[in-house]
């Protein structure tokens, strides 16, 4: 369930590596590969089809293809462009002008229109609707007035009716323009809009959000054939009402995997066009198999060690260091993964705009200064062991293992692992802070924008920061960035908040994962969107 | 999965309806032909070479899982990233893991919970469903009511969902409670059995003798009545210790068996079972160690039941 | 015979109650020691307490016993049953789908592949067992005693996975490279795992899976019962009466060997259904096992009480109709 | 079904004039894990039509594998015939391939066992295995068999035959069953009819009743029988001819009222003499010492000399002799049949 949200701009650098890797790429005014045909993709179960509904990567896998937002990414720079917008507009990043191009509709007929934004995204954000993207509201005014908490805690009393059904900052301004107010400046607004959480729902869907689910009423370039076959396959078929440029498959075919080692298997025998993902194991054997025909980048989902600073064995910042230094980790990438992932030195995914290598100066394994730092820092409490937690059931247990043999080979400290919670469990232990020792936790961009890495895992009382971190200064940092007069002008403060953390050390940042895709024989042209990963509607297939 | 109803046919007869011919067919003839069934059965499994090539290797095994510094000097907790999925040599016979652990000593120190989940959980069975099934044969009535019910309810969650559906919800996997939850799926089997060769037993005339005769009902269910259930029993029993050790490597694939840094078979298996196509010695190993150790139960029970049962001379 | 099925029924009722009990408790017990499965949609980002609350409610874990440790959630048992025996609400899962309909989703590819799977092992195995038993300690007899004993022995995923590589990949893309070969053989039958295109024949080789460790066993059972019969006295007379060969086995033998093997059988329907759990993650087929174990996992209790109390009951008429079958087959055991 | 109407007049060398049954120095073995036992080691005997032929013999003797070697019923293996001559009306059925010898079987000579429960099917009704006979062996419809099968149940004395021939086996009561199965032995007008044991499960009563009718049918049909038993109260009442088996062999073979007026051989005469008499009340039973010997690991000399009262040394040393003549009409296997005899 480590979801993965948004895909990031792609900076300079890398748009080289993916022009040699998927042979040209494709964005939409590049007439490269003919239409036509039926793609056939590999995809788990999605939770939702609906935009407001559906946050893991499967669900957004169809809702890209069916719906279509405000803003999309360049597939090769990742830079935001107005997709169903004239214009996004700011002057003090705190309210914000959005103007709508004319002429879309829905499946149904219904208008795409300011009303269509406004009541998909009030419908997420009001809680009883218990919408999972309501969470991606969260910087819309007004949004505490929608959602009402339980006054006892779990108590036996149920939460009371929120005090309003709409979030006050939405307003219509005319049919095509509508005006959004945050609660606190943000520079980077316009990329968030771009995650389906945002995308607009058809009046008849929002009625009936269940029929919805199953039978989604989309306006974007595709649209379902028949119903959602739950755990069998979603099939999406070109839709007559997309006015925009016309996605290249006629037919999208996701056929629905519970395994993705099963999912592979049905990729060798010819019953798959697209893999978005090829599995750990067997990630060097398809490399030598389909060669070129299997597409990388170095992707952003965050794999970090997080320390529990709320215990006295971690508050000095020398141990944290010395941990970190005792780790190799390459060796565990190569060893475990197979090479899937790339070993992180900062906290920002090196594909995002504004990031550096190296913010972090104690990545590198390096025994000799980890001991000397242990020692400063009045060595390791003699006989304790090292408590590594992770959850169950997820495979994270092989890596943690090597983390643990290597701090013991390196520092003479021994360890246990605590891998036996659930997902579920894991997470109310992170939330309440009860971790006795170092912790295994992911993070994947909510948008693509720096802030995204950031203030949510590092920000003082910030929902994520579940090492309990909290340092002035950072703060400080942030809140300069998000009022930046732009996205650009925000990146300096950002990176200074950045290096707070590469000295500090809150967690260990361990690795990136590298996206790994497989294609057929049958596809002319592979299309990997930087942000949106795998753009089956800009894929071509080979026309016979 | 069907490994234990087969293990419980594979006992012959049907243990399901308890009609038929009852197993063993208690004779009549009291301790004076149990003595030399036994003595019998002894003689004629000794001379069986399958029962004595089982027989070995399940002694070769759990003297793995209880002396593993018998058979390996080395650390199986030695592991260092840089050795990862080294094929094997003479020096490490069985190469080493995906972490750069030495495999032997693995495989060595992975007896140990395959072999204790499976001896402990088929203790309690032994146990606990021997003795509700002689209560509920002996007495009958709402005893025996009583006691069908609640062997009804676990009887009828079939086994690999109830394991999964325990353990997912225990939460805490570890050797007792996987012994725990194959011991509470799997004691309605035994106790029916021994329910059945109760019932068939008690009306025999030397317990009938030994009643009027003033046994005590204690005496007379384990003096007179229990004997007679025993081969069964027994037979029963050394199978499913086999069908264990495979539920545990089954559970442990479905993610709900032990999980790493514990040592299994199970753990081995299902790790490594991705890389069977690269590596495939790192699944042929203890893939191999499982069966064999499966498949000696069974061909013992099978051997048990051949010498046991009056049918089969 | 209609009161005892009368009197079987009536038995039924303290045992399904007893199942959903036990799955109601254990399910509440892990909501109450390792919290809410809501939480667990979330992941890495954590949500706003209304929301997760909002959810929470939604989907019917809202009750406050199930915060309080040990509580046997009484009431919330009643509700429970009385959703389900009266209006047939099994509840709804974490992603707000009926139960019913998941149930109604996957049972028919999990049916069909108990279809599968019980023919498979019914027609393989007995024929394997009547050729071993009719020669005892032939070498027929050696290579199936000594097949059964060896697939019984390996774990079932091991088998599956290893099908699924050799048999479905690797000899399946050399069979769909053969033009001459049908397309319902090459991708439908040989396909690396159930395909909604051939929603039959690409579930034939999971099913073979699925009924190999009780195809052994029912081979193990034919042979020794045929064993035991073939010595039986009415045999003899049979023989005696001067009936050909044929006719002494197929009639008078294979007729009472089977009882025992059809009662496996029938019992066996629950065992398979549950061994479908694993078949059904090789060989990607949306059934019920599937079902069950992904909400075990993700700690979803309505589901796994609703569909495993489902599936008490399938077991439960299967085991009585295979005991009226057994009266039927065995004309002297009478129910009364 | 091939065996519609079965002339077995077409056997090869049937002689209509010879008699029913010879069996001549029949050799039957067991190999078994633990050794080659010899089961039936050279018996002979014959069989007039019309003749009761008693087989007698201590459980184990070989008796009941004689019976089934001569219906071709051995369980084989382990059970080997590995020589001698089994003759019907001068036909060797031992050559005979197993298609013509099927049609022998309850054709020609027919078998009754000692225990109807086991010997009849459990899950068949008995009328249907009796019309088996009539559909499998005569070619007849169901309906016709079934008529049959009720005639059978009527023949044999069975009350309410119409309502009973639906019932199965274990429905009836165990001098019932018996009666079922001599009604399925002639059901196809055999000539010789085996009878192994058919009284011993029953009451003494009903062992009469069973008897009674047997001699009956038997005269009816001037049948040859071979009863085999261990009981020589039965015999006296209904053999015309004894044959005593002992460890796979003959040991004595005479007619009914020589024998039990003057037995020939130390085993039989300790058979008789541990039979309990009315008139020798108060006085001890004396039976014969020892216990039969595993046909395994015979002793050496004469098979019964370990218990035998008048064993000398020829006896230990040198194989009993084989049967030799006592009168015109009588043979025993014994060096000391004068002794024996002239004890009396």
């Amino acid at each position: 369930m480590r979801g993965k949200f948004l895909k990031v701009a792609v900076v300079a650098t890398a748009t080289a590596m993916l022009a040699t890797a998927c042979g040209g790429g494709g964005s939409n005014d590049e007439t490269a590969g003919k239409s036509g045909g039926t793609l056939r993709v590999y995809n788990a179960e999605p939770a939702f089809l609906t935009p407001s509904g559906g946050d893991d990567e499967p669900s957004l896998y169809v809702i890209r293809q069916l719906y279509r937002g405000l803003v999309k990414y360049n597939a090769q720079t990742s830079a935001v462009e107005n997709d169903l917008a004239e214009s996004v507009e700011s002057t003090d990043q705190k309210l914000w002008t959005i103007k709508l191009k004319s002429g879309y509709t829905f499946d149904n007929g219904e208008p795409v229109n300011a009303d269509a934004f406004i009541r998909s995204w009030n419908f997420a954000a009001y809680s009883p609707n218990a919408q999972n993207n309501g969470y991606f509201m969260k910087r819309i005014a007004g949004i505490k007035d929608v959602q009402s908490t339980d006054p006892d805690g779990d108590g036996p009393e149920k939460a009371p009716e929120p005090k309003a059904k709409e979030l006050a900052g939405l307003k219509k301004v005319d049919d095509l323009t509508f005006t959004v107010e945050l609660e606190a400046p943000f520079s980077g607004f316009p990329t968030t809009i771009g995650y389906p959480g945002f995308f607009p729902m058809a009046e008849a869907c929002v009625a009936d959000i269940a029929k919805c689910n199953e039978t989604p009423i989309g306006n974007g370039p595709y649209k379902i054939d028949g119903n959602w076959q739950h755990n069998v396959a979603i099939n999406l078929v070109r839709s007559d009402s997309w006015k925009g440029d016309a996605g290249k498959p006629d037919r999208i075919e996701y056929r629905i995997f519970a395994d993705v080692d099963a999912g592979y298997a049905a990729f060798q025998g010819g019953e798959l066009d697209v893999m978005y993902t090829v599995p750990p194991a067997r990630y060097k054997e398809a490399k030598a198999t389909y060669g070129d025909r299997m597409f990388e980048l170095a992707g952003d989902s965050f794999t970090y060690v997080g320390f529990p600073l709320y215990m006295d064995e971690f508050k000095d910042k020398k141990v944290r260091q010395a941990l970190s230094l005792a780790i190799d980790r390459q060796s565990i990438i190569d060893a475990v993964f197979d090479g899937r992932f790339a070993p992180a030195s900062s906290f920002v995914a090196p594909s995002f705009e504004g990031a550096r290598p190296d913010v972090c100066k104690y990545c590198q394994k390096d025994v000799e200064k980890a001991k000397q730092l242990l020692a400063e820092a009045g060595g390791w409490p003699a006989g304790k062991k090292l408590t590594l937690w992770a959850n169950a059931g997820a495979g994270h247990d092989q890596w943690l293992q090597a983390v643990g043999d290597q701090i013991k080979a390196a520092l003479n400290i021994d360890y246990e692992l605590k891998v036996n919670l659930q997902f579920a469990e894991y997470l109310e232990t992170a939330d309440k802070k009860k971790f006795t020792g170092p912790f295994r936790l992911g993070w994947g961009p909510d948008y693509p924008f720096m802030e995204t890495f950031l203030y949510p895992l590092y920000g003082t009382g910030a929902g994520s920061n579940n090492s309990g971190y909290s340092n002035a200064q950072f703060d400080e940092l942030m809140k300069a960035g998000d009022s930046a007069a732009s996205m650009q002008a925000a990146i300096p403060s950002y990176q200074q908040a950045e290096d707070i953390l590469g000295e500090e050390l809150p967690v260990i940042p361990m690795w990136w994962r590298k996206e790994a895709a497989i294609y057929s024989e049958n596809v002319d042209q592979f299309v990997w969107n930087a942000v949106a990963d795998a753009d089956y509607g800009a894929t071509s297939l080979k026309q016979n | 999965m069907s490994d234990l109803t087969s293990a419980g046919a594979a006992v012959g007869g049907a243990p399901v309806t308890g009609d038929g011919p009852p197993i063993g067919a208690p004779g009549g003839e009291g301790k004076e032909r149990s003595a030399s069934l036994w003595a019998d059965a002894r003689r004629q499994l000794v001379r069986d070479p399958v029962f004595m090539i089982s027989f070995f290797y399940i002694l070769v095994v759990s003297s793995m899982a209880a002396f593993p510094k018998l058979w390996t000097s080395q650390d199986p907790r030695d592991c260092t990233t840089d050795r990862s999925r080294i094929a094997p040599s003479g020096e490490h016979p069985f190469g080493f893991d995906i972490l750069g652990c030495d495999y032997y000593s693995h495989a060595i120190y992975g007896a140990r919970p395959s072999m204790v989940i499976a001896v402990m959980a088929t203790g309690g069975i032994v146990v606990f469903g021997g003795v509700l099934g002689l209560l509920a044969g002996y007495y009958g009535g709402w005893v025996d009511s009583i006691i069908s019910r609640v062997m009804d309810i676990f009887f009828s969650l079939p086994f690999l969902l109830g394991a999964i559906v325990f353990l997912t919800v225990i939460k805490r996997q570890n050797i007792w409670t996987i012994a725990a939850v194959l011991f509470l799926l799997a004691w309605p089997t035994i106790a029916r059995i021994i329910r059945g060769s109760v019932i068939s037993s008690k009306d025999l005339d030397y317990v009938h003798a030994a009643k009027a005769v003033g046994a005590s009902n204690g005496r007379l269910m384990f003096r007179h009545i229990l004997p007679n259930a025993i081969a069964p029993m027994l037979v029963y029993a050394t199978i499913v210790l086999g069908s264990f050790v495979a539920a545990e490597a089954t559970l442990t694939f479905l993610g709900v068996g032990l999980a790493p840094p514990a040592q299994s078979w199970g753990i081995m298996i299902s790790v490594h079972q991705v890389y069977f196509l690269e590596d495939p010695w790192l699944l042929l190993f203890p893939c191999g160690l499982l069966v064999g150790t499966v498949l000696s139960f069974i061909l013992m029970g099978d051997a048990l039941r051949d010498a046991l049962d009056p049918k089969f001379r | 015979m209609g009161r005892y099925v009368i009197r079987r029924l009536l038995q039924f009722i303290p045992t399904v109650l007893g199942t959903m009990f036990l799955l109601h408790y254990m399910t509440s017990l892990a909501i109450q020691f390792s919290g809410n499965p809501v939480r667990a949609l979330f992941g890495d980002r954590t949500p706003p307490p209304a929301l997760l609350e909002a959810i929470t409610e939604r989907l019917g874990y809202g009750d406050p016993c199930l915060s309080q440790k040990g509580n046997w959630c009484i009431g919330l048992f009643g509700d429970r049953l009385q959703s389900v025996f009266f209006h047939f609400d099994f509840g709804i899962n974490l992603r707000q789908r009926e139960v019913t309909d998941l149930v109604a989703d996957a049972l028919p590819f999990t049916l069909k592949l108990l279809v599968i799977a019980i023919l498979f092992e019914a027609v393989v195995g007995i024929a394997a067992g009547v050729l071993a038993g009719l020669r005892g300690g032939s070498f027929t007899d050696y290579l199936v005693k000594i097949s059964t004993v060896f697939i019984i022995s390996v774990p079932i995923f091991v088998l599956g996975v290893v099908v699924r590589e050799f048999v479905g990949v690797k000899f399946g893309n050399v069979l769909r490279g053969q033009d001459w070969i049908p397309d319902v053989i090459s991708t439908g039958m040989f396909s690396p795992g159930f395909k909604p295109d051939y929603p039959f024949a690409s579930l034939i080789i999971p099913g073979m899976v699925l009924g190999a460790v009780s195809l052994a066993t029912t081979a193990r059972l034919t042979r020794t019962s045929i064993m035991e019969n073939i010595r039986a006295d009415y045999v003899r007379t049979a023989k005696a009466k001067g009936l050909t060969n044929k006719r002494v086995i197929g009639v008078h033998t294979l007729r009472n060997s089977l009882i025992p093997v059809i009662t496996f059988l029938g019992v066996d329907i629950g065992a398979a259904m549950a061994g479908a759990v694993v078949t059904e993650t090789i060989f990607n087929v949306p059934g019920i096992g599937r079902l069950v174990t992904m909400s075990a996992r993700t700690g979803e209790s309505s589901v796994v009480v609703g569909v495993v109390t489902m599936l008490v009951l399938v077991v439960l008429v299967a085991n009585l109709l295979v005991d009226l079958l057994y009266a039927v087959l065995d004309p002297r055991i009478r129910y009364e | 079904m091939t065996d519609v109407n079965v002339k077995l007049d077409a056997l090869p060398g049937l002689d209509p004039n010879a008699l029913p049954l010879e069996v001549k120095n029949l050799q039957v073995e067991f190999r078994t894990r633990n050794g080659i036992a010899h089961a039936v080691n050279g018996v002979s005997f014959d069989l007039r039509a019309g003749e009761t032929r008693a087989i007698l013999g201590e459980s184990g003797c070989g008796k009941s594998v004689t019976a089934q070697a001569i219906m071709g019923i051995l369980d084989t293996p382990p059970g080997f015939v590995t020589g001698g001559e089994i003759l019907y009306r001068g036909v060797d059925l031992l050559k005979l391939p197993e298609s013509e010898r099927r049609k022998v079987r309850a054709n020609r000579i027919a078998m009754i066992f000692q225990d109807a429960l086991s010997a009849l099917n459990p899950v068949f009704t008995v009328g249907f295995q009796l019309a088996e006979l009539f559909r499998k062996h005569r070619g007849m419809s169901r309906q016709d068999a079934k008529a049959r099968a009720i005639e059978l149940l009527d023949l044999v004395k069975i009350p309410a035959a119409r309502q009973r021939v639906n019932d199965y086996p274990h429905q009836f009561s165990g001098g019932m069953r018996q009666r079922v199965m001599i009604a399925m032995a002639l059901a196809l007008d055999p000539e010789v009819l085996i009878a192994d044991e058919p009284t011993t499960a029953l009451d003494v009563t009903v062992q009469a009743q069973i008897m009674a009718l047997l001699a009956e049918l038997q005269q009816e049909r001037n049948m040859g029988l071979v009863l085999i038993t261990h009981d020589m109260g039965v015999v006296a009442d209904v053999a015309d001819r004894i044959s005593v088996m002992y460890a796979g062999r003959v040991i004595e073979e005479a007619g009914v009222d020589d024998i039990y007026a003057s037995p020939a051989h130390p085993y039989t005469k300790g058979l008789l003499e541990s039979i309990p008499r009315l008139d020798l009340k108060g006085q001890e039973l004396s039976a014969i010492k020892g216990l039969p010997p595993a046909l395994t690991n015979l002793p050496s000399g004469c098979a019964f000399n370990p218990r035998c009262r008048y064993a000398q040394d020829v006896c230990r040393k040198d194989p009993a002799p084989s049967l030799l003549q006592v009168s015109p009409s009588r043979t025993a296997a014994c060096h000391f049949w004068k002794e024996v005899k002239g004890d009396e």
